[in-house]
């Protein structure tokens, strides 16, 4: 198995996820409320997955965009869960050595008495491994 | 000139409307299998009681071959599916008996698939031969 | 014993080329019960049956082996031979050596081999053949259709058509169905009330036809060509024969807040109620839920200005028990509701609405006249959204939606685009659509013309939210091809809501003993070739209960479905197949299974009574097979834990005696 | 009756509110919220990869801790409710993952056994809304209330099983059980912009502003939520209608608002 092959395996393994159930309707990509943020959106990450094509979403920043918030995954008719696909892949990318998005370095400037650690817990687990 | 060449025997049952007609295909057309296949009607595959699939290998038969029409062209709706959970339950018996699950074998043919008949038949026969006489469930009383 | 005669078929040089015919029927001479043994050159021809009936008049025959071609080329032929020469045709059997022997092996030694075992397999089995008799059963000339749309409709003029009487039981106070909701028809654009009503008409006028309005079947007993069926005619209180369909009652009646469910609630009608102007029977009904009078006795204002005298606030529910000797279910289909889509909003703005209110709203005899107008403020709608697939296709394992596709929605919704465009070209019109299935006649070039000479903007993509916010609905949808999530302030959503099939279906199977699939669409005998029957002999389908379906497939499989029931109708008598399952009483233990498994519903239990060696009677339950019903197909037999249950003709012992003759 | 309590990390400091509120209104309702000793904090998202062990452990140290106590476990926060009842999902359905963290658990198994409610069905199935109703001494009457679920209260519904994701009315019946006059909007189930406002505030921000804009649009004069971050996000993205606690009005109409102030 070459690697890329073994990415596209990885990535379903460890998401659950059967890409080839999507239907290519959009919906997921309609709800989703990050849209304008990514690069590559839900629908494409389904695609994407799909035909093995994972390389260029490994060094997407639309890996860091996606808001857990699970729209995606309720609505998409044919029950894909496009977000977990999305998270397998940020998975495979943030776990590599230095990959990291986020230290605690980068914490002070974002406080201000109103944060609550809620806040910083949810990014410290979305950008760090 | 070949002396003593092991032959099996083969009984196969065919669903009288996917089937038998599917194996009279592959006569019309002339496509050849084995002699050792002999085939009983049935109105349906799931007219095949496991007795009868026991029948035959206690009188010394190799192998059984049980063919229907595809799932959801069943004549009778649904029968093709009693029968094929009932002989994945018969088969996975058979094999724990110790008759090997090569001498078993479910197979759907319709009544256009002659080909698939008669390279079905070569298949099966083939398998069977590789894996020898049965001797398992055969009943001495039986033999002459 | 019997005594059997074997004749084998040269087949010219077919089977004689590969088969030593001779040597095969000299081998089978020695057979247990053979007393008589030939071959011939044709057996099939005058000459060779002539052998045969001359041979068992001479040899005193009981049992016949014919060593030929396939039995399913001539096993009928030799049948005839035996019973012209008076033995029961079922007392033939054939060995096939020409599909199964001489044409596939090519060395004669083989070839005569193995024909002698078929040959033997077929004696053995013709040792145990029994005589067998198909059973005969009567025929009423007469056929019930359940439910009365354009399906029922059109089957019920069918039948009527070739002389046998028909009843029409329809829930609803009116015939007509989803049809006479509809505004106009694809792809041609003609009217459904123009070529509805006239239909609807011929039926009221057809003296074959009976309509049952207003009513359900609630019970139904017998078998194919003897159906006993019990009608509930549920109380409308108003004499169906008397009231003239004035509609002064209707006028007068003081409650007048009554959805309307004729425009799916858009607006209201009153407590005594016609459906629509072209309705029939066109009679009055009372809503009970709703009348003043039948709530709390107070009121009574319909039954005074009723000149004809028909309202009678005490009727009851009426029952009619009837004899068919065939049913059509013709049930038909209801949207599916929207309430687990409301991202979609439709439970939370009136602007969002399905394709079917959308009907309403452009039908002329609809709540608005016939104008366009948003139902939350009456507006002219500018900028309109069709979202279609609405829960269909959608995954088995989510939570909701339809597995298959609803088939008609991608046509109604080009119908609505373009009427919209041409009434309207003021109007924006967005479709969203994942595919666009146009196989029909005419129908591509329908959805074409929707958008490329009226302006339709058909967008590939879904809507993932729609959000209503002050007076319009902010529209968050994605667009695959230009890959843009896009975000229109329209004024009306329309949703091309999946159909199902009508709730009543699924209690009217279990009455039926018809099978449905998962979604409770009704199943057919045999999906390429029988598909206006079920298997369940003497019930036909019509219309959308069989599957999702547009008006020019429903009503050819509404003729289908009748030519189907006529012919059985013009039967006098019904022949049925003797090789059906039959149970040993004494055998059965009454558990059940096989009923189970029966795809015919042939199988019905039984108390009866039995003698006991101690001389005392014992009722117990056992089975009984009804041959009228039963198929052959044999899976009880195989169900059947204390192998009570046989197959004519198919025997356990005959089948095992050719498994034995073979392994010999 | 006692219940074990999951206050989550923001509960302690920037949501007392939530916290305090929630002990004392459940408290009058008849029900003791008993915090489980050593509660590590959830993580705040869920990961939906099999793989990813370690992260949910605390969930499943928290959820056993119920179990031992033969408790049903309540949390409050909407993203502790959303993690622990993933996690307790994935204990139930996914063998696999189920197993790997079984080998980190010190004393006995857990297979998802513990049933959890958020404090919003703890109200609806063990109290009842007209209990609830019955208790209010404080009405709420004349007030227009939004009520903001957010995203991980409902989603996803095939593991959170809460209330209709699209079209829910748990809130809004607790709104009516309080006397107030609940409004109804579209976007009371979407997304904040949760954690993003770390990294793209704007993207944040254009979110909370459409969600306060449909809520205003809908008549809503103020705000209700059971998450801290949809609060911060909301109120730091300029809503100019009160944003607060569901618990906080929740105490205020049963009347222990008071005892907690300072």
């Amino acid at each position: 198995m070459d690697n890329k092959e073994y990415l596209r395996e990885e990535i379903i393994r460890r998401s659950g996820v059967n890409p080839s159930k999507c239907m290519r309707c959009g919906k997921c990509s309609a709800t989703c409320p990050a849209y304008d943020e990514m690069e590559y959106h839900p629908h494409q990450f389904v695609n994407m997955v799909e035909s093995g094509d994972i390389e260029p979403l490994l060094n997407s920043e639309s890996l860091y965009k996606c808001l857990s918030c699970f729209a995606c995954i309720d609505r998409c008719p044919r029950n894909v869960e496009p977000a977990k696909l999305v998270e397998a892949v940020r998975l495979t990318a943030i776990r590599k050595q230095g990959a990291n998005r986020m230290t605690a370095d980068d914490v002070p400037p974002i406080i201000d008495e109103d944060v609550p650690p809620q806040l910083l817990v949810s990014a410290f687990r979305k950008y760090t491994k | 000139m070949q002396v003593n060449e092991y032959k099996p025997l083969i009984v196969a049952f065919c669903c009288n409307w996917c089937s038998y007609a599917g194996a009279d295909l592959a006569g019309n057309n002339r496509l050849n299998y084995p002699a050792e296949v002999k085939i009983i009607r049935v109105p349906c595959s799931c007219r095949v009681n496991p007795m009868f699939v026991l029948r035959a290998f206690q009188r010394g038969a190799d192998g059984v071959i049980i063919c229907g029409c595809h799932p959801g062209d069943c004549h009778y709706t649904s029968g093709n599916y009693y029968t094929r959970r009932r002989m994945a339950a018969l088969f996975s018996m058979l094999d724990y008996l110790g008759i090997e699950k090569e001498r078993t074998r479910v197979e759907w043919v319709s009544a256009a698939e002659g080909a698939k008949f008669a390279a079905t038949m070569n298949d099966f026969v083939e398998k069977v031969t590789a894996l020898g006489e049965n001797k398992r469930l055969e009943d001495l009383r039986c033999k002459k | 014993m019997q005594r059997v005669g074997v004749f084998v078929c040269w087949c010219g040089s077919n089977i004689a080329g590969t088969v030593d015919v001779e040597a095969v029927s000299e081998a089978l001479k020695s057979e247990p019960g053979v007393v008589f043994s030939t071959n011939y050159q044709y057996m099939c021809s005058q000459a060779g049956q002539d052998m045969i009936k001359d041979a068992v008049k001479e040899h005193n025959l009981t049992g016949i082996v014919v060593c030929s071609c396939s039995p399913r080329m001539h096993e009928a032929t030799f049948r005839k031979t035996a019973a012209a020469a008076g033995l029961n045709p079922y007392m033939v059997e054939i060995a096939n050596i020409r599909e199964q022997c001489s044409w596939v092996h090519k060395d004669m030694l083989t070839g005569t081999e193995k024909a002698i075992i078929l040959g033997k397999a077929a004696i053995a089995k013709v040792n145990l053949n029994a005589p067998l008799t198909p059973g005969e059963s009567p025929v009423t000339k007469r056929a019930l259709v359940i439910g009365g749309g354009i399906a029922g409709i059109q089957t019920a003029l069918d039948i009527a058509d070739a002389g046998f009487p028909v009843d029409i039981v329809e829930k609803k106070p009116t015939i007509g169905g989803k049809m006479a909701q509809l505004d106009k028809t694809f792809p041609t654009l003609d009217c459904a009330a123009c070529i509805l009503t006239p239909k609807m008409v011929d039926v009221a006028q057809n003296e074959k036809i009976r309509i049952f309005s207003y009513s359900e079947v609630s019970e139904i007993k017998g078998f194919v060509g003897n159906f006993d069926v019990t009608i509930k005619k549920n109380a409308r209180f108003v004499k169906e024969d008397v009231c003239t369909g004035c509609g002064a009652c209707v006028e007068k009646c003081p409650m007048k807040k009554v959805p309307n469910e004729f425009n799916l609630g858009m607006d209201n009608r009153r407590a005594i109620y016609i459906p629509f102007a072209q309705a029939v029977p066109k009679v009055a009904t009372i809503d009970p839920n709703a009348c003043n009078m039948l709530k709390n006795g107070k009121c009574g204002l319909c039954a005074r200005v009723c000149t004809a005298g028909a309202i009678d606030y005490t009727q009851k529910d009426e029952y009619i028990e009837e004899k068919y000797g065939a049913i059509v279910v013709a049930t038909g289909f209801n949207p599916i509701s929207m309430d687990k889509f409301d991202e979609f909003a439709y439970n939370q703005s009136k602007d969002v609405i399905t394709s079917l209110e959308f009907e309403r709203l452009t039908n002329a005899a609809g709540p608005t006249a016939g104008k366009l107008l948003r139902p939350s403020d009456g507006k002219h709608p500018h900028t309109i959204v069709f979202v279609q697939c609405v829960g269909s296709r959608c995954d088995a394992c989510a939570e909701k939606g339809k597995e298959y596709c609803s088939k008609i929605c991608c046509m109604y919704t080009a119908k609505h685009a373009m009427l919209t465009r041409d009434k309207y070209p003021d109007t924006e019109v967005y479709v969203f659509y994942i595919d666009v299935r146009t196989p029909g006649k005419n129908f591509d070039e329908f959805y074409r013309r929707a958008v490329e000479e009226y302006g339709v903007k058909y967008i590939k993509g879904m809507v993932g939210k729609v959000t209503p916010e002050g007076d319009v609905l902010k529209v968050q949808a994605s667009d695959l091809i230009a890959n843009k999530q896009l975000h229109i302030d329209a004024d009306l959503v329309v949703l091309a809501a999946a159909i199902e099939p009508d709730k009543s279906a699924r209690p009217l199977a279990t009455m039926l003993t018809a099978s449905m699939d998962t979604n409770d669409f009704f199943t057919e005998a045999h999906p390429k070739l029988r598909p206006v029957e079920s298997p369940t002999a003497g019930v036909f389908l019509s219309g959308a209960c069989q599957g999702p379906k547009d008006i020019p497939e429903t009503v050819s499989q509404a003729g289908a479905a009748a030519s189907k029931v006529i012919g059985l109708l013009a039967k006098d008598k019904l022949t049925g197949n003797p090789c059906v399952a039959h149970s040993n009483e004494l055998m059965c233990n009454g558990c059940s299974s096989c009923e189970r498994v029966c795809p015919y519903g042939a199988i019905t239990y039984i108390d009866k009574e039995f003698r006991m060696p101690d001389r005392t009677t014992k009722i117990r339950r056992v089975a009984s097979v009804n041959p009228a019903v039963c198929q052959g197909c044999g899976a009880c037999t195989v169900t059947c834990p204390s192998g009570a249950m046989d197959l004519n003709g198919f025997a356990n012992l005959q089948i095992m005696a050719e498994v034995d003759a073979i392994c010999k | 009756m006692k219940v074990s309590y999951f206050p989550g990390c923001t509960l302690k400091n920037k949501a007392k509110e939530l916290d305090v509120y929630s002990v004392k209104s459940a408290e009058v309702l008849g029900i003791t919220l008993e915090e489980i000793e050593n509660w590590q904090c959830c993580g705040g998202v869920f990961s939906t990869a099999r793989d990813e062990v370690a992260t949910k452990l605390s969930s499943v140290r928290a959820l056993k801790y119920a179990l031992d106590k033969n408790q049903p476990l309540v949390t409050v926060c909407s993203a502790c409710h959303n993690v622990i009842k993933q996690t307790n999902y994935a204990m139930q359905n996914d063998k696999e993952f189920a197993d790997k963290v079984n080998r980190y658990m010190a004393d006995g198994q857990y297979n998802g056994e513990t049933q959890v409610y958020n404090y919003l069905e703890m109200l609806r199935d063990l109290v009842g809304f007209d209990a609830v109703k019955e208790k209010v001494v404080n009405s709420l009457k004349g007030k227009k209330i939004a009520a903001y679920y957010g995203c991980l209260l409902l989603r996803p519904n095939s593991v959170m099983k809460m209330d209709d994701p699209e079209n829910p009315t748990i809130m809004e019946d607790l709104i009516k059980a309080m006397g107030a006059e609940p409004i109804v909007y579209a976007k009371r189930n979407e997304c904040c912009g949760g954690y993003i406002s770390v990294e793209s505030p704007d993207a944040a921000k254009k979110n909370s502003n459409a969600i306060i804009a449909n809520a205003k649009a809908a008549g809503a004069e103020m705000i209700i939520t059971a998450c801290p971050l949809c609060k911060y996000n909301l109120v730091k993205n300029g809503a100019d209608i009160p944003v607060v606690y569901f618990t906080e009005l929740l105490a205020e109409a049963l009347g222990v608002k008071e005892d907690t102030n300072g």
